[in-house]
């Protein structure tokens, strides 16, 4: 019962949800915008758990002063700091709020982001080894595509790397995504259907 | 010997190094290039001059500041091409950040343009619910969205006149570093047929040349080389142009890393081989 | 002056400290990072927390249910059993937070079947069906199938297939070698746009 | 070329001109030149088309009028009025055209109720006279809203057919008709992993991704955390949840607790090590980053949906010498975790490696109808290229 009860409910929801898409009358539609309101009402207890294993994880290792202990009040400060400056200092333009968006959650974001600038180069670095036939044809497409990219890799090939980029992106890149892409919507659809109708049950934790 | 070994195990911070130094430098050399103009980008740019003034258009910001040094450029370009337009400007965001992106975006030209909030154009609130605003969209803006960002009632808002649903919507043009336009496709296009244009960071485009092909999306930008094409189309040359030349020597810089890795792989696998022959 | 007070305005020094902290990282973990990182996680919690607060619970949930009781009651069901995600700390009743995931995932399965099938199945296999009447068109068809024979769970790669399985590895080598290659640009000018900062908007180095 | 105008063009409209256009005194008023016209039109023969229906497949609420012109009448303003029982009378469109080009026009009233009738009256007049006749009038018309969308019944014998596949293929594999299943080298690396990790004595870091529950791959991945965190409790080695949705977060503590118990071991599950980070990708990417080089985890996981965050944590795991095991459906991102994991499962993959994993016969079944379907999409490609070659189409149902 304990199981059988939630299987129901995803079968019913599942089902539900498949049948209005073939539904235009609008009791379908509001139907299926009231659902959507519900997850609006429902995820804001869900964050509150979330929340709630966050701080008890630091307040803990504040607790019991473990390494890095000091860092943790960096965070729960953070936390409460910027959550009562919105409650009570307003959450539009040029308040407190908006400047420590921009100061302070922007520069993180766009630092953290940019690091990928040097990762692709490290990782191109490693990875762009012409070891095997499938990696060698990795690396020439790779190089074709950054040379066509930018307006100096094309007068160095005399044009040539931009066309042949074209012509990769449209032909040989356009078919791989095409096929992963056909694939991946089987792979999702089976996914989906395996648990509407009960077959995946791992979801509720053991399914034996 | 030492050396090839030493370059096939080179220590990553020295690749570090030398891009964060090359690109440090870059910004003061001025190098004259041409910007050739791709199709996709040309398509959104005749879009929107074919439009008249006051027809309403749906701009979705679907990105954080992370990816503001690629999408801001292009969409101040096409903003300020639709203000050059005078389209009223629906603003709505698929992600919590992106309404503080087009506040600072239309603080920007707002001026220049004469702008008003409420009557040019509107930031309506954020709904996490991604779906709910797609859908809801199709059916109601004012019930989707009761209230703008700053809490006004949209019923009534001068820009929201006569505005109902998608079909009063000329284009909807998401600019995006996820793959929100997919689901923009997905929701507003497959369900709604709404037009919809995308400028997205140049790893995602290539997953939206289908799209493209199907005439799922009209048009699309793509990274800076797109804003770069967007504003010599506007004829307002910015940040995105000037940004072309230290991105091209990075490009360099990275194929020269990769060649002498592969370089140094060959000396390496011929020695080892002649080793194996030496001792056989 | 005007320039020593736009470096010293403490925002932006804040910005600029900020942005060594995460770099710091390249080199190797160490306090700055720690601090920005823990900065980073409690700020932006507070952050979307309030933005979900304002901008979705009050006027989509709070709102409707104070005005409007009568249309928008069932609301009420959604914020019942929201809260029953806290029978997670009752032992006996712990199975009841099965209910809400139950409907939420049930959710999730149920549309992606319909949309699925219409937006990625039905509209890629459109556009793949072309007249075989250039060699572009066949290779694109030949590199569709081929890849699907690559994804074959339950046959043999055996005779015809395993050419074609093979022949699908290339096209998809190939493919992400040029999305690779493509990305590099994207990637390069984030960090451009970081630089820009420190030069022009911080330092007012470049103009 | 349809042209979608709506009662909205009035109001952009000069005031004035707008006055002076069209009072419904004056027209009227002409209406005694209309029925002059009305002997001359015969004369240009059929040379427009006026029609209105109830929009198909809506929910209601909406009348659709479609309109066609021709050459002789590419120059002038045209008004459509509706006119409902209680002849109320509404502008529902006004528009003015200059030796256009486009001839054919639709437009949809949704400022209409279902189940009243309404008639359209089509007006005319050549530029700038005040003078307009009627060149059409269309019978009451009454709007209602769809059960069914007819267009949508190509999705629905797709499901229909891919549902009688599932069964028919778990069928087959319950009666033991599937022998053979190709190997996925990342997901037979899971188990030494786990025991690698065990050996060294550090944890397991599993990522179900940067997207939320509404996602399908985040389930996909959850059903896959399943089965690797009942291997993680019989090795007893610390399993590592940084979540980026919350309620994510609640269901993979069920899942991994579950697990314990189902192996015996609840004693040693340890919920602490589960938990919620934040919504923000790159603040999620931050801490993640920071659990790699601090707790140096000897095996990770990255199974989801992932962005451009991927190769931030794929090149941090690598620095630290982690086994990597990505696996996404993202096919942007497969580039970069082939560059920088150990192993890595290509879309569709990961939505197969709950089923290869727990080699129960009835979801073995589902591998198989993957490859079915896989099939029939290869056949129904081949035979519409080659008919499509000879100019017929068989592929008109996939798009409305």
């Amino acid at each position: 019962m304990k199981k059988r009860i939630p299987l129901f409910i995803v079968f019913l929801v599942g089902m539900l949800m498949i049948i209005q898409f073939f539904i235009p009358h609008r009791l379908s539609v509001t139907f299926y915008t009231g659902f959507l309101n519900w997850f609006t009402a429902m995820v804001l207890f869900a964050l509150i758990i979330g929340i709630g294993t966050l701080l008890n994880r630091h307040f803990k290792k504040i607790k019991r002063k473990d390494d890095d202990w000091g860092f943790s009040i960096v965070t729960i400060t953070g936390f409460f700091g910027m959550l009562l400056i919105g409650i009570f200092g307003g959450i539009g333009e040029g308040t407190l709020f908006m400047k420590l968006f921009e100061f302070v959650l922007t520069p993180l974001q766009a630092t953290m982001f940019a690091l990928l600038a040097f990762f692709i180069a490290s990782a191109a670095f490693r990875a762009f080894r012409a070891r095997t036939f499938e990696a060698s044809l990795l690396l020439i497409a790779a190089l074709i595509v950054m040379l066509g990219r930018v307006p100096i890799g094309d007068k160095l090939t005399f044009g040539f790397a931009s066309t042949l980029t074209e012509w990769i992106f449209r032909i040989p890149n356009m078919a791989a995504k095409r096929g992963i892409q056909m694939g991946i919507a089987l792979g999702m659809i089976a996914t989906s259907l395996k648990i509407i109708f009960g077959i995946e049950r791992s979801w509720l934790g053991s399914d034996d | 010997m030492d050396i090839i070994k030493k370059i096939l195990h080179l220590d990553r911070r020295i690749i570090f190094l030398t891009l964060f130094i090359v690109l440090l430098i870059t910004p003061f050399i001025h190098l004259e290039m041409k910007i050739n103009i791709t199709n996709p980008t040309r398509r959104i740019f005749n879009d929107v001059e074919e439009m008249s003034e006051g027809d309403p258009i749906i701009v979705s910001m679907s990105y954080a500041p992370f990816a503001k040094p690629e999408l801001y450029p292009m969409t101040l370009a096409f903003l300020r091409h639709c203000c050059m337009k005078k389209l009223r400007i629906i603003f709505v965001a698929t992600n919590e950040a992106g309404m503080s992106i087009a506040i600072q975006a239309m603080e920007e030209i707002k001026m220049e343009f004469e702008y008003e909030h409420g009557k040019d154009y509107v930031l309506l609130a954020f709904n996490p619910v991604l779906s709910a605003v797609m859908l809801g969209m199709g059916e109601s803006i004012t019930d989707i969205f009761p209230e703008d960002y700053y809490g006004n009632k949209t019923k009534g808002l001068k820009v929201l006149k006569d505005v109902n649903d998608y079909r009063d919507i000329k284009l909807l043009m998401d600019f995006s570093a996820g793959d929100s336009p997919v689901w923009w496709v997905v929701y507003a296009n497959t369900r709604y047929n709404q037009r919809i244009g995308t400028g997205v960071t140049a790893v995602m485009a290539a997953d939206f040349y289908p799209y493209l092909n199907t005439g799922q999306m009209i048009g699309l930008i793509n990274g800076l080389k797109g804003a770069a094409e967007y504003e010599t189309l506007i004829n307002h040359t910015a940040e995105a142009t000037e940004k072309m030349t230290s991105q091209a020597i990075a490009h360099i810089v990275i194929i020269l890393f990769i060649l002498i890795g592969n370089i140094a792989y060959f000396i390496d696998k011929r020695n080892k081989r002649k080793e194996r022959h030496g001792t056989a | 002056m005007e320039l020593l007070s736009n470096i010293l305005n403490p925002w932006n020094l804040l910005a600029a400290f900020l942005t060594f902290a995460i770099f710091s990282f390249l080199y190797k973990d160490n306090p700055f990072y720690k601090f920005a990182e823990h900065l980073f996680v409690g700020v932006s919690l507070g952050y979307s927390t309030c933005i979900i607060i304002f901008n979705a619970f009050i006027p989509k949930v709070v709102n409707p249910i104070f005005t409007d009781f009568s249309h928008n009651w069932h609301l009420v069901i959604a914020v019942l059993l929201g809260m029953m995600y806290f029978f997670r700390f009752s032992s006996k009743y712990r199975w009841l937070i099965r209910f809400p995931m139950a409907i939420q995932i049930g959710f999730t399965a149920g549309i992606s079947v319909t949309l699925r099938m219409d937006a990625r199945l039905f509209k890629q296999l459109k556009f793949t069906v072309m007249p075989l009447d250039n060699i572009y068109t066949i290779i694109v068809i030949v590199g569709v199938i081929s890849v699907l024979i690559y994804f074959l769970f339950t046959f043999k790669r055996k005779g015809i297939l395993n050419p074609l399985a093979k022949l699908g590895t290339i096209f998809l080598m190939v493919g992400f070698g040029a999305t690779f290659g493509n990305t590099v640009m994207a990637r390069i000018s984030l960090l451009i746009g970081r630089i820009s900062f420190l030069l022009k908007d911080w330092l007012h180095i470049l103009e | 070329m349809g042209l979608s105008l709506k009662p909205s063009k009035l109001t952009s409209l000069p005031e004035n001109e707008r006055m002076s256009s069209l009072p419904l005194y004056r027209i009227r008023g002409v209406l005694i030149i209309f029925y002059l016209f009305i002997l001359i039109i015969p004369v240009f023969g059929k040379q427009f088309n006026f029609k209105a229906f109830d929009t198909p497949n809506d929910s209601g609420n909406s009348i659709s009028i479609y309109l066609t012109v021709t050459d002789n009448f590419s120059t002038g303003r045209y008004v459509i009025y509706r006119i409902d029982e209680d002849n109320n009378e509404f502008e529902v469109v006004n528009f003015e055209l200059s030796d256009s080009k486009i001839l054919e026009f639709s437009f949809i009233d949704s400022n209409v109720k279902d189940g009243v009738g309404y008639r359209y009256q089509l007006y005319y007049t050549k530029k700038n006279l005040s003078s307009y006749f009627i060149l059409s009038e269309t019978s009451f018309i009454y709007s209602s809203p769809q059960w069914y969308h007819k267009k949508k019944t190509p999705v629905l014998i797709g499901i229909l057919i891919y549902v009688l596949v599932l069964f028919l293929s778990i069928l087959l594999a319950k009666r033991g008709g599937i022998k053979y299943i190709r190997k996925l080298p990342g997901l037979d690396a899971i188990e030494d992993a786990v025991g690698r990790a065990t050996e060294m004595g550090k944890p397991v870091l599993y990522l179900t991704g940067l997207e939320r529950i509404s996602n399908i791959a985040t389930i996909a991945s959850l059903d896959i955390l399943a089965r690797v965190s009942k291997k993680v409790a019989e090795y007893e080695t610390p399993l590592l949840i940084p979540c980026f949705d919350p309620i994510v977060l609640i269901i993979a503590r069920e899942i991994v607790r579950e697990s314990y118990s189902f192996t015996g071991k609840p004693d040693i599950y340890n919920e602490d090590n589960i938990y919620y980070i934040t919504g923000n990708p790159f603040g999620y990417v931050a801490a993640v980053d920071g659990i790699m080089m601090r707790e140096k985890p000897a095996a990770n996981f990255y199974l989801g949906a992932f962005y451009s965050d991927s190769l931030i944590l794929a090149e941090t795991g690598a620095a630290t010498g982690a086994i990597q095991i990505a696996g996404t459906d993202s096919p942007i991102q497969l580039p970069f975790f082939i560059a920088a994991c150990d192993y890595t499962l290509l879309g569709e993959e990961l939505y197969a490696a709950s089923a290869y994993l727990s080699r129960k016969k009835e979801l073995l079944g589902t591998l198989k109808t993957l490859d079915i379907m896989k099939i029939l999409i290869m056949i129904f490609i081949l035979l519409g290229s080659i008919l499509i070659t000879f100019e017929i189409d068989i592929t008109g149902f996939l798009i409305r």
